[in-house]
């Protein structure tokens, strides 16, 4: 028990866990699992703009879109590479990812109808990502803590440009105006469940937090995102579809309104919008992909070079 | 020189939109980052050179087909990533001697083909490997490469007609593209068409505003947001 | 008036523009003729409905996704042949049964249901043909047939939510509707997804003119030459 | 030789030869040749024009050209079954056009690359193609012949058609005037070269004309043409691409330029701009449809009944 008395004298000193430190099974697996939805969430999570990039209104928006995606492709080759260190390859954690064991953000089974919902997703979905993914910056295992660095460096980049984008629109036409509203209206909540379930719910939590790879309850880093979105909605001239939006002077939080969990367990269920869309492109792209991979290999093993 | 800058630009800006349609698509996340790494290059490249004729956004939004002057090589649909390498592979390499020599002389088109060369040279190497790897590979992707080599071939000739206002020396080029994409075509194991008496050498007229059918729905796919809001910044 | 006339002409007009992409396309000559007959008899609807609304062109061609107040069902991509007949299926026993309803009443759309349920008894009775014969036709027909009857079927709920300004009864129009399909289905050897209960039947707010993301495109390639003269008559 | 000799007489009469009559065997190898390729440039040349049916620009013309397109494909419907009358059958001439064995009009082997170009075949191409096809509407042979007498109908309404499409855009705006002078530049030269080879290069034309197949030789129905369009194109406002076009009062006819036949042998031996294009997408149908007419096959043979 010697090993697991340094692991937890670490943590509490909140010193990083390293690969070749002893960890106990149950934070490897946890850790797996979280950072393996993490990568998958980042490239199911370049669909829903992808859409966009064909179309995007201006050569400008154009390379700033391709760029925000090619990064999460970037964001998820990080975060493969981490969980590897765990002892768990990429191919595995696709297959789980293409059959179903393992989850992605639910965030990403919403589709994007109009150009401004790409300003959303920056605004509201990175925004949200970024509250709850700053902690993970200070997480105890330190691949996956330095790894968060790099990734909250660049999505914070991109809640900006989106941010920007709505704000162009909402200063634009009157027809620019109403799409950046109408996009809002769509992500809103479903941004707010981004942060699971309310803390009386939440399965995993506890015993993240005692590791130190949560920090933060998921009610707590869900307030903090409203507080502040509240003020940047003001300053871009919208308003979020909340009647019950109200600032709580004795509590110095926003005071929001119920939130309908129904939506979000069918969702998670495989019935939201896009939930087989998303997954069924992923699939498809991976199997169309495989002979290529196949070549590549068997390129490798010819000539005795490293595959693309 | 606006005929040469909007034939460049517009090879750049048609090639980036195609490969900018891979993304979420591609075989492996390396090839997302690398195909949107290289649409990104084209597209900065395609930027810098239609504002030496107009607005940028005018001139990728509200041209009509017949007055896009991009080759039909790049106009091509992706088709399978053999597909994709093999317009890389041919548009890629010619693009490089092409800046290389442009970067080389005092013409208008120097300072910029000077940088993009770099870029170019990036993207020249990614498709030689691939092409390596694809025709070196499996059976499958040797015969998916050749393939894609047969059935873009034809539109490979359009790259070395002369352009007004840009001054090359064409048969260094098009023989120097010769000799390099053949060498790399025979190291991975294949095999390039037997060469311009196949008369498809010679198609192509793109320069002249003629495409191909697939051009006009993709430029529907590119335009049609833009042209729906007349007037309006983005 | 305005907003049942705009579903239903929407609906026709959306399937009828899919249909339309079937042109050079369909596995046997015959097909052709009846896909682009069914096409055709659609887009005759759509131009009828949308006319009591306004201009048709305007309205097909200047609103954006959003506008559109078609179901989701009619907007999904063709897909195989099987996917196309499951979308035929699932649409035109629900035309058929509604517009019986509607030309058997004394309402706006009286005249115009009456004139085209007969139409659509024809499209029917194409789609359930068609059910059979892919249905108890061979492994691989019946594998399609099942998987394009299971993927749509989520799309189906939406038929029978209310449409304001549209007097029918909706309890009969789905009873009707679930015992047609049901007898179709079954005697092509085949089963209908479970029900109300997969959630699935649930989906769609197509009349709230939430779209699939298919549909930006199909709007995109339909309105871009229209959008690309503004002011022109054709 | 009295078979023979009944044959001669009835074709020298003017009469029909119908399916269950004698006929020479080179009599009936030409005219299958000459109706599969007529078939074949139906199914075909519906590719161009479909290219345009989802970005028609007005619902009229959308319908117009639906209703045109499924015309054509009717037209092959007639054509293979007066191929059947000759004893061969669709499946076989689809293998042979699927081989290439087989050709179908070289027009089609050009791209529309704008909505004028619709109007454009309508016009030009159509209307070679019925001062081509309205003499073998008195073909000797009876059921080709029946065939022609409904396809000309139909086509002179779509030649009509097209070119009240292209009237609309030459007197609309300048955009659009210019979309229909490009496009009859572009097809007044290819619809020429429908016509086939001169006369004193054309190859099957003489037993054709003594078998009352082909009734006019290839420059005679040219100059009828060019004939009939050079005050079309004048109603329209338009100037066809020939500097040397001119009234010759002593001929009585228009004299025109020189035909780049070099471009129509390219075109004919496989080079011109879609013919890959067109037979791929003709072949990608036909193997994408395999299954849908085994299951039609299938289930005819279980329940007896005819297939689709």
């Amino acid at each position: 028990m010697a090993q697991e008395a340094v692991f937890d004298a670490a943590v509490a000193a909140d010193e990083r866990i390293e690969p070749r430190d002893w960890m106990p099974d149950a934070y490897r697996a946890t850790l797996v699992r979280q950072i393996a939805q993490h990568a998958h969430s980042e490239i199911i999570g370049m669909q829903p703009e992808a859409n966009w990039i064909t179309r995007a209104p201006s050569l400008r928006r154009k390379a700033i879109l391709m760029a925000k995606v090619q990064d999460e492709a970037g964001h998820g080759l990080y975060l493969y590479s981490a969980a590897e260190t765990l002892g768990t390859g990429r191919d595995e954690l696709l297959d789980k990812l293409h059959s179903g064991r393992q989850k992605y953000s639910s965030i990403f089974n919403y589709p994007t109808l109009t150009w401004a919902d790409v300003g959303a997703i920056g605004w509201l979905v990175d925004g949200a990502a970024i509250t709850n993914q700053v902690p993970l910056c200070r997480c105890s295992y330190g691949p996956y803590a330095r790894a968060m660095v790099r990734i909250c460096k660049e999505e914070s980049f991109h809640q900006r440009q989106g941010y920007e984008l709505l704000l162009a629109l909402s200063r634009g036409t009157e027809a620019q105006h109403a799409m950046a509203q109408d996009a809002v209206d769509r992500w809103w909540w479903p941004s707010l469940m981004m942060f699971g379930p309310p803390d009386a719910e939440s399965s995993h939590s506890a015993q993240s937090m005692a590791w130190k790879i949560k920090r933060h309850s998921n009610d707590e880093l869900r307030q903090r995102f409203v507080d502040i979105c509240v003020p940047q909605a003001a300053s871009l001239g919208l308003t979020l579809p909340d009647p019950d939006l109200r600032w709580n002077e004795e509590r110095g939080h926003h005071d929001f309104g119920a939130i309908d969990w129904t939506e979000f367990q069918e969702v998670l269920r495989g019935n939201g919008p896009c939930n087989d869309q998303r997954i069924g492109q992923r699939r498809r792209a991976h199997e169309e992909g495989a002979w290529v991979r196949e070549a590549a290999a068997a390129y490798a093993a010819k000539h005795g070079k490293a595959t693309a | 020189m606006a005929t040469a800058a909007l034939a460049l630009g517009d090879d750049a800006l048609v090639l980036s939109h195609r490969l900018g349609e891979w993304a979420g698509h591609a075989p492996v996340l390396e090839e997302e980052v690398a195909l949107a790494n290289i649409a990104l290059d084209l597209l900065g490249q395609a930027r810098s050179l239609l504002s030496l004729v107009g607005d940028e956004d005018e001139l990728a939004y509200l041209r009509e087909e017949r007055s896009f002057r991009n080759a039909q090589l790049v106009e091509q649909p992706n088709g399978d990533f053999a597909r994709t390498i093999a317009r890389q592979l041919y548009f890629s390499v010619h693009q490089h001697l092409l800046y290389g020599q442009l970067a080389a002389g005092d013409g208008p088109f120097a300072p910029l083909a000077g940088k993009a060369v770099k870029e170019v040279a990036y993207h020249r190497d990614h498709a030689e490997h691939w092409t390596l790897r694809l025709g070196d590979g499996t059976e499958e992707s040797h015969a998916r490469m050749q393939r894609a080599l047969d059935d873009l071939w034809r539109y490979t000739g359009e790259l070395f007609e002369p352009v007004e206002g840009l001054s090359v020396d064409r048969t260094a080029l098009r023989e120097g593209w010769l000799a390099a994409v053949t060498e790399v075509v025979e190291r991975a194991t294949l095999k390039l068409p037997d060469g311009p008496q196949t008369g498809a050498w010679t198609a192509g007229a793109g320069r002249q505003g003629i495409h191909t059918e697939p051009f006009g729905r993709m430029l529907a796919e590119m335009q049609h947001l833009h042209r729906s809001h007349p007037g309006a910044s983005w």
